[in-house]
């Protein structure tokens, strides 16, 4: 309490604090550093990395699709065994090791104590130790790929008994190296998600009331509630899981009364709220890029988070519309299609609020920005088509086909690429306190998002068309060799392969402008929120004083106000900085 | 290091972060000890039959243990009391006193495993026996962590630092307690 | 707190100590009646009473800010929703066009699933 | 607040004409694609999804028909929102003497802004899930009366059939057993009961837009009616191991005589009575 009383005035603490940390070692400041702005950085690289292995995955895989049974440029024969480890692990590696590290983590460690104005996390050496473990887990990943038998192959879900047999699956360690990194990372994301809670909630800056917390931390807070609120059955299923595997235990196993289908529920019962955890997240970064390039305060700030409240709480209803078909009694299945359809009611909400903040404003097209307006136009298609599969009716056709995939990944390519890409290029100043390349950042957002519609476009078709997911080639099934079928996936295919060269201007960009690019202002949008308060780089302790709250994040154009923004721990006129009054 | 966060120093919700904290992994906890639980009770209800393995369960030992349990705990909160009154030393005894309680039910359980094992009640002879195992080595991994970090925090208040966190280490440790109940109940008491 | 308010506390929790203890056995002794229902009351009783003992005297919950036992409250609301959700498929052995063989066999048999076998026939033809 | 500030009212309008215009396209847009959709079923388009893929059973028409009301729902909300989305970012870009509004009064009373189209799209979700729950009850819950019944049995990584043969009862002697073929009659409520040996596979038949999973230790039971004689493929629709693209099969839907050909030959052919041993 006391060193609360002591910050609530502002008192400039710790001077020379940022002085201790001057001679450090390398591998102090790079591996071991406690400092929320480095171990964000770490997430970030490591989260960047997979997304390469991922992204070849997907290549390799999408040319095996088209060109079947031919040998795919830079990897050779894809045989049926390695065909099914490299979805299943492009799955793994893209939800579990892209999109959690990079939006939850990395930018949960980077924004969290830059917006609520503290110094860093509450506890710094668990956050740290959560990078180490989350590290450890993608090692294990990793090498689980080389082992004896290969890496796991039974899809992301990992359905039992595959999963839990190796006479099945034919991958003895890959199998359980699989669920041990899962579950270790689920560990890591659990303690970095405890952090994020109490940081928000506890280490606020004085004056900021809990509506005038930036939405993105608001959203990573709501996250990381229902991270841990779901995963819970997961980790105790992955525990069940590895007994199956490996010391003969029938959790899952039908043949002495365990039940496979007991593992779906429990997957899916984080397996859905997971999806709205890495979305969350991402919306955060919309709320927040999309009034500082309108030049408008957010239209309806409540309405935003309490429709993102009730998105969390609905989704944990929804979780078996992802097992209509596979073995739940269909009864259960209508309960299920109605919670389903009835999510899109705030998330509905969500889209119109963004929507409405365009109004009457005055956009500026920025990099940031347009990765941002992307993320609405595209998750429109991924949340309309999301109905198809929500209603049972409909889903019977649509289930396990392309049409889930490509509904799936309308909904998380703007969630995890373009969001990332939206954060990234809208904090990248503030992170490395560089500019990057205007010019190489449009060029590659435009080849990005229309390769991205020629992927997965026509694939909606040939699900409909009745194209299996997961198939290693379709070349077995005289139905799907049609000569439309057969030009809609190499489209696809062709795109997958333009998008991930297209990648590489991404990353030229970002190392070139790190060492290289313009030098950033503290604040170079003119934004409101807290961490443009702070010097470009933060230095460790991020803030010289520590700031106090006086408003809401979003007060842009504001009438009283000269400038057309007014940042959040700027003291109202009498208090510190005077403005005449009535020179509006 | 975390000494000088002013970060952690703050409350802005009106509690100390250290207890935030504590109650925020007791709240991811739940859902971890719900969900093998609750498919265990799935599936007892389903298998009257698995009555006659749940059998096989030492009911004595098992009160025992509870009894055992719920004294560390009550030395925790002594040790809490002794901290509220300053008195660092004396929570020290006391919290190591709720340790070595952990670990003589961890050695008891160890030989209830043990028993179980040599007559041939492994995992791989019925489901039952397979949840009854999982369910309480996660609960001893936990029992297992508790008593580090309690040994931890004595060593700590024996020279007077950070008495708060006395009152942490209790919180979780009765934590550890009420899962216990359940588990008791659940695969001891109800056959 | 004073070193006597410390006192009085360390007696009450002395008490309640007392409390958690004899509940347990109160369990042990309805389970040695012999009467199932009666050990199945018993032990949903004594679960909820001593967790509400130690939750509310030891873990002080009532001391903290309201939104720590809402927290708790929603971890166990989300379990009652899986338990409840899941149970019509886990729990019960058949429903709307669908049978669950295997749950039907005694745990203890090890069954290798051979649904070309006619019904009945596998358990004794594994032996 | 407002009354103080003149100019936004002048150079704001306000939110009327923006409600107005939203509204405008979105009812336009509402006409333009419930109106095709309608024009599609009463032309006697139903077809529209049967042109991709063909519509062989007797409920994959139902189940078309489901897309179709999505369909013409989600597009009409789909474009609209892209309508207005992309009116407003033309409108809006920055340009010299464009200065953005300042909402100056409280969220709530802006709300109906956003709480008219909350109760469409509720309105619009009741629709969705009656028609979907009343296909899928009549699809997986309910089932009309078997005219024969037959047990799909799938393992790693193959299909066994098993046909009632002539005397339209399973397990009897003349069950026909085949691998990877199945064979049904025409215009029959064909009943099946699905299994697996090993690990969950999925019965997947794309033209009669059929599709279950077969789980181990479970029989499922389903149903289908083919409406339209030829060969098709059979898929495995959910990963099931190395070999999972390669478990294809067809299902041959024969005419009357096509059929009792075919129950003729099998049992001719059986190098064992009934095929029981065949596995």
């Amino acid at each position: 309490m006391a060193l609360h009383s002591i910050t609530a005035h502002g008192m400039p603490e710790l001077q020379g604090h940022h002085d201790v940390h001057h001679e450090e070692h390398w591998f102090l400041k790079y591996c071991w550093s406690t400092d929320h702005k480095m171990i964000a950085k770490q997430y970030l690289v490591t989260g960047l990395l997979m997304a390469l292995i991922g992204g070849f995955f997907a290549y390799v895989f999408r040319w095996q699709l088209a060109f079947p049974n031919q040998p795919v440029p830079f990897f050779g024969v894809v045989t049926p065994a390695s065909y099914n480890m490299m979805i299943t692990q492009h799955g793994t590696i893209m939800i579990f090791y892209v999109a959690m590290p990079v939006l939850l983590a990395a930018f949960g460690n980077y924004l969290i104590p830059l917006m609520v104005g503290a110094d860093d996390m509450v506890f710094p050496r668990l956050n740290r130790a959560s990078y180490q473990v989350f590290l450890i887990s993608s090692v294990i990943l990793i090498w689980s790929f080389f082992v004896p038998g290969g890496g796991f192959g039974g899809a992301w879900t990992a359905y039992p008994p595959l999963s839990a047999g190796s006479q099945y699956n034919l991958t003895p360690s890959g199998s359980t190296l699989w669920v041990v990194a899962v579950a270790v990372e689920f560990v890591a994301f659990l303690m970095g998600g405890i952090n994020f809670i109490v940081t928000a909630m506890n280490a606020r800056a004085p004056g900021m009331k809990f509506v005038d917390v930036p939405l993105a931390v608001w959203m990573i807070v709501i996250a990381s509630v229902m991270f841990m609120m779901s995963v819970g059955p997961l980790i105790a299923g992955s525990v069940m899981l590895v007994m199956d595997q490996n010391f003969g235990t029938h959790f899952f196993d039908p043949r002495t009364g365990g039940d496979p289908v007991l593992w779906q529920h429990l997957f899916w019962f984080f397996g859905h709220p997971e999806v709205y955890v890495v979305l969350l997240p991402a919306l955060g970064f919309l709320a927040e890029i999309l009034p500082v390039f309108s030049r408008k305060k957010l239209f309806g700030y409540r309405t935003l988070l309490y429709s993102s409240i009730g998105t969390a709480c609905l989704s944990f209803f929804v979780w078996a519309h992802h097992q209509f078909i596979s073995g739940i009694d269909p009864r259960m299945a209508n309960v299920f299609a109605a919670t389903t359809v009835l999510i899109s009611i705030p998330i509905a909400e969500i889209m119109f609020v963004f929507i409405a903040t365009l109004y009457r404003s005055s956009i500026q097209f920025t990099v940031p920005m347009l990765w941002a307006l992307s993320f609405v136009a595209e998750f429109l298609v991924g949340g309309v088509t999301g109905i198809f599969l929500g209603a049972s009716g409909a889903d019977i056709h649509f289930h396990d086909t392309y049409f889930v995939l490509a509904h799936f990944h309308y909904t998380f390519f703007p969630i995890a690429i373009i969001g990332s890409f939206a954060g990234l290029t809208y904090w990248f100043p503030k992170m490395f306190g560089r500019h990057l390349n205007e010019g190489l950042g449009r060029v590659h957002f435009w080849i990005t998002i229309i390769s991205f519609n020629f992927i997965w476009m026509p694939l909606f078709f040939t699900g409909i068309m009745g194209d299996h997911r997961r198939i290693y080639s379709f070349a077995n099934f005289p139905d799907l060799m049609t000569p439309d079928r057969i030009l809609l996936r190499e489209i696809s295919s062709v795109a997958t392969a333009v998008m991930g060269i297209a990648q590489v201007l991404f990353f030229a960009n970002f190392f070139w402008s790190m060492y290289k690019g313009r030098k950033a202002e503290d604040n170079p949008y003119n934004a409101n929120t807290l961490e443009w308060r702070c010097p470009s780089p933060p230095p460790h302790g991020n803030f010289a004083v520590m700031p106090t709250v006086y408003r809401s994040p979003y007060e842009y154009n504001h009438p009283d106000r000269e400038v057309d923004f007014w940042p959040q721990d700027e003291p109202p006129a009498g208090q510190g900085e005077l403005r005449p009054e009535g020179a509006h | 290091m975390s000494g000088q966060i002013i970060a952690t120093g703050r409350s802005a919700a009106g509690m100390p972060t250290g207890k935030l904290a504590v109650w925020m992994v007791i709240a991811s906890e739940i859902p971890i000890f719900g969900g093998i639980l609750a498919p265990y009770l799935m599936h007892r209800i389903g298998h009257p039959d698995w009555g006659q393995m749940a059998a096989s369960l030492n009911v004595w030992i098992g009160t025992f243990n509870t009894g055992l349990l719920v004294t560390s705990s009550l030395f925790a909160m002594l040790a809490h009391a002794a901290a509220e009154r300053g008195d660092g030393p004396l929570a020290a005894a006391r919290l190591r006193l709720a340790a070595y309680g952990g670990l003589v039910f961890l050695c008891i359980k160890a030989y209830e495993w043990y028993a179980k094992i040599s007559h041939d009640h492994v995992p791989q002879t019925g489901t039952f026996y397979g949840y009854y195992f999982s369910a309480t080595g996660l609960h001893g991994i936990h029992i297992l962590a508790g008593v580090a970090i309690l040994l931890a925090i004595a060593a700590q208040a024996e020279k007077g630092k950070n008495l708060q966190r006395v009152e942490l280490i209790g919180i979780y440790w009765h934590f550890v307690d009420v899962v216990w109940f359940f588990l008791f109940h659940i695969f001891y008491i109800i056959r | 707190m004073s070193t006597e308010a410390a006192t009085r506390e360390e007696r009450k929790y002395w008490r309640i100590w007392a409390i958690l203890i004899s509940l347990p056995l109160l369990s042990l002794a309805a389970q040695q009646t012999g009467m199932g229902w009666l050990a199945i009351l018993v032990s949903v009783v004594v679960m909820l009473t001593s967790t509400w003992f130690a939750v509310t005297t030891w873990m002080h919950v009532h001391l903290e800010p309201r939104f720590v036992p809402y927290l708790c409250l929603l971890g166990i609301a989300a379990m009652f929703l899986l338990f409840f959700m899941v149970a019509p498929d886990v729990m019960s052995h058949e429903g709307n066009n669908w049978q669950n063989r295997s749950a039907d066999t005694p745990a203890h048999i090890e069954r290798p699933v051979d649904p070309l076998a006619p019904p009945g026939a596998a358990a004794e033809t594994h032996h | 607040m407002a009354e103080q500030h003149p100019s936004h009212e002048s150079g704001g309008i306000g939110w009327q004409p923006l409600a107005r215009s939203v509204f405008l396209t979105t009812f336009l847009g509402a006409v333009i694609v419930v109106g095709t959709v309608l024009f599609y079923i009463f032309a006697g388009g139903e077809d529209l999804i049967a042109r991709l893929i063909p519509a062989n059973s007797s409920f994959a028409g139902d189940i078309d028909f489901v897309i179709l009301v999505i369909a013409g729902i989600v597009g009409f909300w789909f474009f609209a929102s892209l309508f207005a989305f992309f009116v407003l970012l033309y409108q809006s870009r920055r340009r010299p003497g464009h200065k953005p509004e300042y909402l100056a009064k409280h969220d709530h009373q802006l709300h109906t802004w956003v709480s008219w189209p909350h109760w469409l799209v509720i309105a619009c979700d009741l629709i969705i899930i009656i028609v979907a729950v009343k296909v899928w009850h009549q699809v997986k819950q309910v089932a009309p009366p078997a005219d024969t019944v037959i047990r799909v049995v799938a393992q790693q990584w193959g299909w066994t059939f098993r046909h009632p043969g002539t005397d339209n009862k399973l397990d009897t002697v003349d069950d026909i057993v085949t691998i990877d073929r199945l064979h049904v009659p025409l215009d029959q409520v064909v009943h099946f009961e699905l299994q697996s040996k090993d690990v969950m596979h999925d019965f997947s038949v794309p033209v009669f837009r059929l599709k279950q999973d077969a789980v181990p230790g479970r029989t499922i039971k389903g149903w289908f009616k083919p409406v339209k004689a030829g060969a098709f493929d059979i898929q495995c629709a959910e990963m099931c191991g190395i070999g999972h693209g390669l478990m294809p099969a067809r299902i041959f839907v024969e005419t009357p005589e096509q059929h009792a050909a075919f129950l003729e030959d099998s049992a001719r052919n059986a190098s064992v009575p009934g095929g029981q041993s065949i596995y």
